[in-house]
């Protein structure tokens, strides 16, 4: 195959991702020169088992971040995708630790629980016409409370469903490539993000997505039912948080009830950072990966350089203002 | 044979506006009905109503004879009813392709989309309409000339047997225009009805075979347009007479020159591009769709960056780096997209008068004065006859035309000596139009320099008196306004795609 | 090689983990070794502490403190930590494991027992009180809520607690909900604040309503807690020894990774103080402002 | 004066208040049926203490949301209203009790660091482009930062300034009224909103706030200088944060350096809650007060009728869906 072919007809992996074939993904240029940068201030940076940890970090923020891509992309915002992950997290504990159902169950009936409220939060927007913001900060409280009533504020263990932890923390790669112990954490991140690419860029539910926050009013006059489809995407965004639940159970063996506060600023950073506009119509999942990647390898390189917490911080907003800046630069010049 | 189309007593209320008094409205299969009426007659609405977008407030409607109800546009599409809006809504994210076949798109099993099938299907209609347009390119990044193609390419593709024209060559053309006249030449042959408005008199003679004429959201009455003077419609439309004073060409030897442009680039857009408006001078720029016309006043006003080039302006050098910078140096610019460029339409009209020059409403403290600025409102209101409820009404509310109306109001208002109008009676009725040629004319004997973009050439031969023609970024010519100039000169001038250019006359 | 020890801890910004982060660099600057302190913004964040400790892993440190808010979830790598030869030690709360080498801690059940015995002491054995607490889940949350509630159960039948509500520590939000009780409970007599910033917040919230006759128990010091125990405003508060944990948490540390026995738990006690011992030089000394 | 006439030119109040003359103020409806019911369900409710409690609870969050209003009538949003607030109690610390200075400059020096952050805010806004989420959310985690550097990660008491917890906890309508001992700090919030009203509905700078929402680029074609605009508005919202910082700082007679995270949140919630459109381009600052209102009187009622914490949160957020929803049911009618 000549080089000429291989760009004009991309290959399936590229083409997957890049659902908009216009965006270039300039985020990535920031996340190349922060891991040079930390590779230099620090010679443990760059070790097999760091960049691993740094992968692992990623994981659940950043399917929480493919969810948040989906509705941001219809216009929308979703703020309950913290507190519906700790949700279905909880469901799961309930259904394989107090009922004692087998594992599919228990991670089937988080997936559920995820898309039953994302078509809640569905129904309020689309049906009933409220702000997304109002509608997932809503759902976001809600969903914090119930946590807490149905596990009784305590976290629930999932020492009885033995293999549970190993959904997160175990590594089939490694099992293969012993060199390249990727959890399998990553691996369903991946998975998911490949997922999501291939919805948005390859499906009606994924064209319709794109239409709604480019022209909600102009997909409405050409006869679609838009209702219907924002319905669908709050709900898809829902169970991929109950996928992010039964990750982050997996990875703490627990359901922790009073997590997930903060998380969804977190995710909606890596969003745009990624490039994805806030406006809708626009944005890749690639992008979002790569600024949820941003976000952790920061976190953590600060944390090997052994920064102080608070200039952590102080350093942190910095560098997200100035990767998104120097993209803005870079795409005036492209 | 039973009308394809009949309402009968459609009756519309918004708030504080009847739109739609008892209006009737018949199409048979095969004709080209016209619907006409100056800016906020009332037309828009009651082609809404037809395609399901407004529910009717009484009346009844019939399709092939029978009376139906409309719950949604969808209901109007399954009745076979396509419409072209006059605002465009098209989604600006996604590409020509997508948008033609948005709610249609050929699919695969498990809900995929047949990518290579939707583009195969758009470059096909594209192919019928004799329009080279690439299905991938994303509809943002087009004018809204080929915006305008792309929502006729939409409706077309629904194969409709109705279909609503809602001033679909206001942005076209002429050579854009004829072609969309043979698709509805053919769409006619095949027994589609069409209905067609817009506010172009000399498209009524080419086109269309009966007119309905709406007053103020009456019915005024219907005649066939084969033998129908132009001049009994426009009375019907207006209720009195309008004329049209033809050119005078002013002499302008000793006057000043006031604004100077001089090696004018940018990219491939704009290449080194000079002319000269003087002191009561009205400059008409001329040329296709795309021809960089825009591109050039955008660059003068300081809108978009530009690569080279000086602007002159009383003589000095001006360096213009953004719109606020030349409305200092005393130029102003009317935008050829309102809705995007021109108005705030989420505010009242009092205020988007006043938008270019609340300056001079507030005091040192930065307070304002209100009834200042609704006198101010009210004024223009009056002298653009702008048909609103009150000053307070949100812009986006009114008609196309009114919105544009507004959009003048503040660039006289904020009394520019250098004044440019991109497409200035872009969806603007007869009556309102001569107003504003008049306007446009008193502005000029007043002393200032005005520069007019359109792509009427009529428009441009009766304003101008100079004409400056431009193909493909580069200026090809500048003509002599008047009787000596004519339509071939000047599209002769519009297709030079040779880098050749003399200014003051014609090439070799 | 420089002996260094990171201490990932529940917390960093309230004043209690800033004692203890005080009581580490005592000990950091005593026996010379280098250390650092990180904690997350707050204690339900389990996973982002598992994130800390890993990229103190990553650091190769001499020895690992460790506090831990989810015992279970931690597990992975502390066994990472075993394999490299990493001591841990626990601090503040235990880790429910046999990986830590020793664990440094207060035993918040027994001292919010005492909070509530020193409550009904105050009130005379009768009457309605409140918990303002600063977390419904976490351990220490829990422990000393449960602490006080198990003790007014068992041992002072005529005490009724109204309601425990939860302010997250947060200032403010302890003064308003202090404020909500008062009015829902006009004839209350008590009220126990779990920590610095619900002590605080329940006395704001008392002195806003006008109150003078509440009995207030606090927990942990500052100085806002110690200026209000010395006007009166407070009753007493339970304390205690921050700097102590931090303190010892860095020399076993240090002990642990030369190969020297330590100790399977260093208990570092709690104090209930009072206008009458707040300047006792053995209570001056764990208190901090 | 007949009712025509009576209607052409409203009271000053109304006038001023009332910026968008057609916009009603619906939530208003939902305040009411929320004080009627906590007051059947407890008699303790409605006493004047604990309505005065209601209104203290709403100084901080309300001055807050009154920033928030400001630049979401732009179109921008502002994540660092919580932490800003922070840093500017902060450096009042530090400017009366570690310099000790007179209370005037300390209250004047949080003011100017608000205009100042404001001020930054609002350029990497307006002349760096980026996105005001982007922008204010590392602004956020800067100020987050800087506070607990600038103040040794302690509390920074003010028992040296004595006066200054009077700024919000004394009543000087209670000096005069005994009988309506409305504190300071409610008085100071009105004072803000009724400025802030004022200009959003009687200036040039307010005009262009709504205008900047409505249609940026249409304003700059205008000639107007956008962006010294879009600056402006940021740093205004700043010094109200300032006044914020000085309100709880007094509140706590301290500084708090942690606090603040979260704070955004809930006056977005307020902001939202009062009618404003989170695309830009409409909002009152009266719809605002009365949304800070509705959360303040729910935190409460469901307090003082010691409903279980956990249950609050899920009341609490499905009554902010409920209030918007009826809000939009209303408005449809209207
Ligand atoms: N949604 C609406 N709310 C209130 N008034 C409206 C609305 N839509 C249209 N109107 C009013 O109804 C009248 C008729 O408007 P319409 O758009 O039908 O006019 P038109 O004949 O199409 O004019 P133009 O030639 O300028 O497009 C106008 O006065 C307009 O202001
Ligand atoms: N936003 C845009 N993105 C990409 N290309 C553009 C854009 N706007 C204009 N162009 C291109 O720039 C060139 C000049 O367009 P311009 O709008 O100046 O032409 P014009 O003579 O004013 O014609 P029109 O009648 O369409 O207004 C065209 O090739 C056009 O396709
Ligand atoms: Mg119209
Ligand atoms: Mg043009």
């Amino acid at each position: 195959m000549t080089v000429v072919n291989s760009s004009s007809t991309p290959s399936l992996f590229a083409r997957l991702i890049d659902t908009g074939a216009h965006q270039k993904l300039l985020a990535f240029a920031s996340l190349i020169m922060l891991l040079i940068g930390f590779s230099i201030a620090s010679p443990n940076f760059m070790q097999t088992s760091n960049m691993i940890a740094i992968l692992q970090a990623t994981s659940v923020n950043g399917v929480l971040a493919v969810a948040a891509t989906l509705v941001i992309i219809t216009g929308g915002i979703d703020l309950s995708v913290g507190t519906l992950m700790t949700f279905c997290a909880v469901i799961a504990g309930v259904v394989l630790t107090n009922l004692g159902m087998p594992l599919p169950i228990g991670v089937l009936a988080a997936i559920g629980a995820g898309a039953f409220c994302g078509l809640c939060s569905g129904t309020f927007v689309a049906k009933m016409k409220i702000p997304p913001f109002i509608a997932t900060l809503g759902m976001m409280l809600i969903l914090k409370g119930l946590s807490l009533v149905i596990s009784d504020t305590r976290p629930i263990y999932f020492n009885d469903t033995p293999g549970f932890d190993q959904i997160s923390r175990g590594s089939l790669i490694g099992d293969i490539f012993p060199a390249l112990p990727i959890p399998n954490g990553v691996l369903i991140l991946f998975i998911v993000a490949l997922a999501a690419a291939y919805i948005l860029g390859r499906t009606v539910l994924g064209r319709y997505t794109f239409a709604l926050g480019s022209n909600e009013e102009a997909v409405r006059l050409s006869g679609v039912n838009t209702d219907f489809w924002k319905m669908s995407v709050y709900s898809l965004a829902g169970a991929i948080c109950g996928i992010a639940g039964i990750l982050i159970a997996s990875r703490l063996n627990s359901a922790q009830p009073a997590l997930g506060l903060g998380y969804e600023l977190e995710a909606i950073a890596a969003v745009v950072i990624g490039g994805t506009s806030l406006s809708g119509g626009r944005g890749t999942v690639l992008g979002t990966l790569i600024g949820a990647l941003i976000m952790a390898v920061l976190t953590n390189g600060l944390r090997v350089l052994s920064v102080a917490q608070e200039w952590q911080t102080v350093v942190t907003g910095a560098i997200i203002i100035l990767a998104v800046y120097a993209d803005m630069v870079r795409k005036k010049k492209a | 044979m039973t009308n394809l189309v009949l309402m009968k007593g459609i009756e519309k209320r918004f708030p504080g506006v009847h739109a739609l008094k008892n209006v009737s409205f018949e199409l048979n299969s095969g004709e080209v009905h016209a619907l006409m009426g100056e800016n906020g007659a009332g037309k828009s609405t009651l082609m809404k109503v037809l395609s399901g977008i407004y529910p009717k407030d009484g009346g009844e409607l019939f399709v092939n004879g029978q009376e139906v109800e409309l719950d949604g546009p969808r209901a109007s599409q399954d009745l076979g009813i396509g419409i072209i809006h006059q605002e465009l809504s098209l989604m600006n994210d996604l590409t020509v392709a997508q948008n033609i076949f948005i709610g249609r798109e050929p699919r695969l099993r498990f809900g995929r989309l047949d990518e290579a099938a939707l583009n195969a299907r758009a470059v096909e209609i594209f192919r019928s309409m004799n329009l080279g347009l690439d299905p991938k390119t994303i509809v943002g990044e087009l004018t809204i000339a080929k915006q305008q193609m792309v929502e006729i390419a939409k409706a077309l593709s629904y194969e409709s047997r109705v279909l609503i024209m809602d001033e679909p060559t206001a942005a076209l053309n002429d050579a854009e225009i004829a072609e969309l006249f043979t698709i509805i030449r053919r769409l006619k042959a095949d027994g589609v009805g069409i209905i067609y408005i817009s506010h172009k008199m000399d498209e009524l003679k080419q086109i269309a075979d009966r007119v309905t004429v709406m007053r103020d959201g009456a019915y005024i009455g219907t005649v066939e347009a084969a033998d129908t003077p132009v001049s009994k419609i426009i009375s019907m439309m207006v209720g009195r007479e309008v004329t049209n004073d033809p050119v005078v060409i002013p002499d302008l030897s000793g006057a000043e020159t006031m604004l100077e442009v001089t090696g004018l680039s940018r990219g491939r857009e704009i290449q080194d591009v000079s002319f000269s408006v003087k002191k009561g001078e009205i400059l008409g720029f001329a040329g296709l769709m795309g021809a960089g016309r825009t591109e050039v006043a955008r660059a003068i006003f300081g809108a978009d960056p530009r690569d080279s080039g000086e602007i002159r302006v009383h003589g000095k050098s001006c360096s213009i780096s953004k719109p606020a910078d030349a409305v200092k140096a005393g130029i102003g610019y009317l935008s050829e997209d309102r809705k995007h460029f021109g108005l705030a339409t989420g505010m009242d009209v009092r205020t988007n008068v006043a938008l270019a020059s609340l300056d001079r409403f507030s005091s040192r403290f930065g307070v304002l004065r209100e009834t200042d600025m609704r006198k101010t409102a009210q004024d223009y209101i009056g002298k653009l006859e702008i048909r609103t409820p009150s000053d307070r009404q949100e812009v986006r509310l009114l008609s196309g035309g009114n919105q544009q109306k507004v959009v003048i109001a503040k660039w006289l208002y904020r009394d520019c000596d250098i004044l440019i109008f991109d497409e200035p009676t872009r969806g603007i009725d007869v009556g309102a139009k001569s107003e504003i040629y008049k306007l446009l004319k008193n502005l000029a004997s007043e002393g200032r320099a005005i520069i007019v973009i359109s792509s009427e050439l009529p428009e441009v031969m009766r304003l101008s008196h100079r004409i400056a023609v431009m193909c493909e970024g580069r200026l090809t010519g500048i003509l002599p306004g008047g009787e000596e100039t004519t339509q071939e000169d000047i599209m002769h001038l519009a297709t030079l795609r040779a880098p050749s250019m003399q200014p003051e006359g014609y090439p070799q | 090689q420089e002996t260094y020890i990171p201490l990932v801890s529940k917390g960093f910004q309230h004043q209690f983990w800033q004692a203890v982060k005080a009581g580490a660099d005592q000990a950091s600057e005593e026996f010379g070794v280098a250390i650092t302190f990180e904690g997350p913004d707050n204690e339900t964040m389990v996973d982002r502490q598992i994130d800390m400790l890993a990229a103190a892993l990553a650091k190769n440190p001499t020895a690992i403190g460790f506090a831990a808010l989810d015992s279970q979830a931690a597990i992975p790598l502390l066994r990472q930590a075993q394999e490299k030869g990493i001591p841990v030690i626990a601090f503040d709360s235990g880790v429910d494991s046999d990986i830590p080498v020793t664990t440094a801690s207060t035993d918040n059940i027994a001292a919010a027992s005492l909070a509530a015995d020193k409550m009904a002491e105050k009130i005379g054995g009768s009457g309605k009180v409140a918990v303002v607490a600063h977390d419904q889940t976490s351990r220490t949350g829990v422990d000393r809520r449960d602490g006080f509630l198990n003790r007014i159960k068992d041992k002072y039948p005529d005490i009724e607690v109204v309601t425990v509500q939860y302010g997250a520590g947060d200032h403010l939000k302890s003064t308003e909900l202090t404020k909500a009780i008062l009015t829902a409970n006009p004839d209350l007599k008590g009220i126990f604040g779990t920590n610095e910033g619900s002590a605080i917040g329940v006395v704001n919230g008392v002195s806003e309503m006008g109150k003078s006759d509440l009995v207030i128990i606090g927990y942990d010091s500052g100085k806002a807690q110690k200026d209000a125990i010395r006007s009166g405003l407070m009753a007493g508060a339970i304390t205690q020894n921050p700097v102590g944990i931090g303190y010892e948490t860095v020399k076993a540390a240090l002990e642990a990774s030369q190969g020297k026995e330590v100790p399977a738990h260093i208990d570092t006690g709690f104090y209930y103080y009072d206008s009458s011992n707040i300047d006792d030089p053995k209570i001056a000394a764990v208190l901090y402002d």
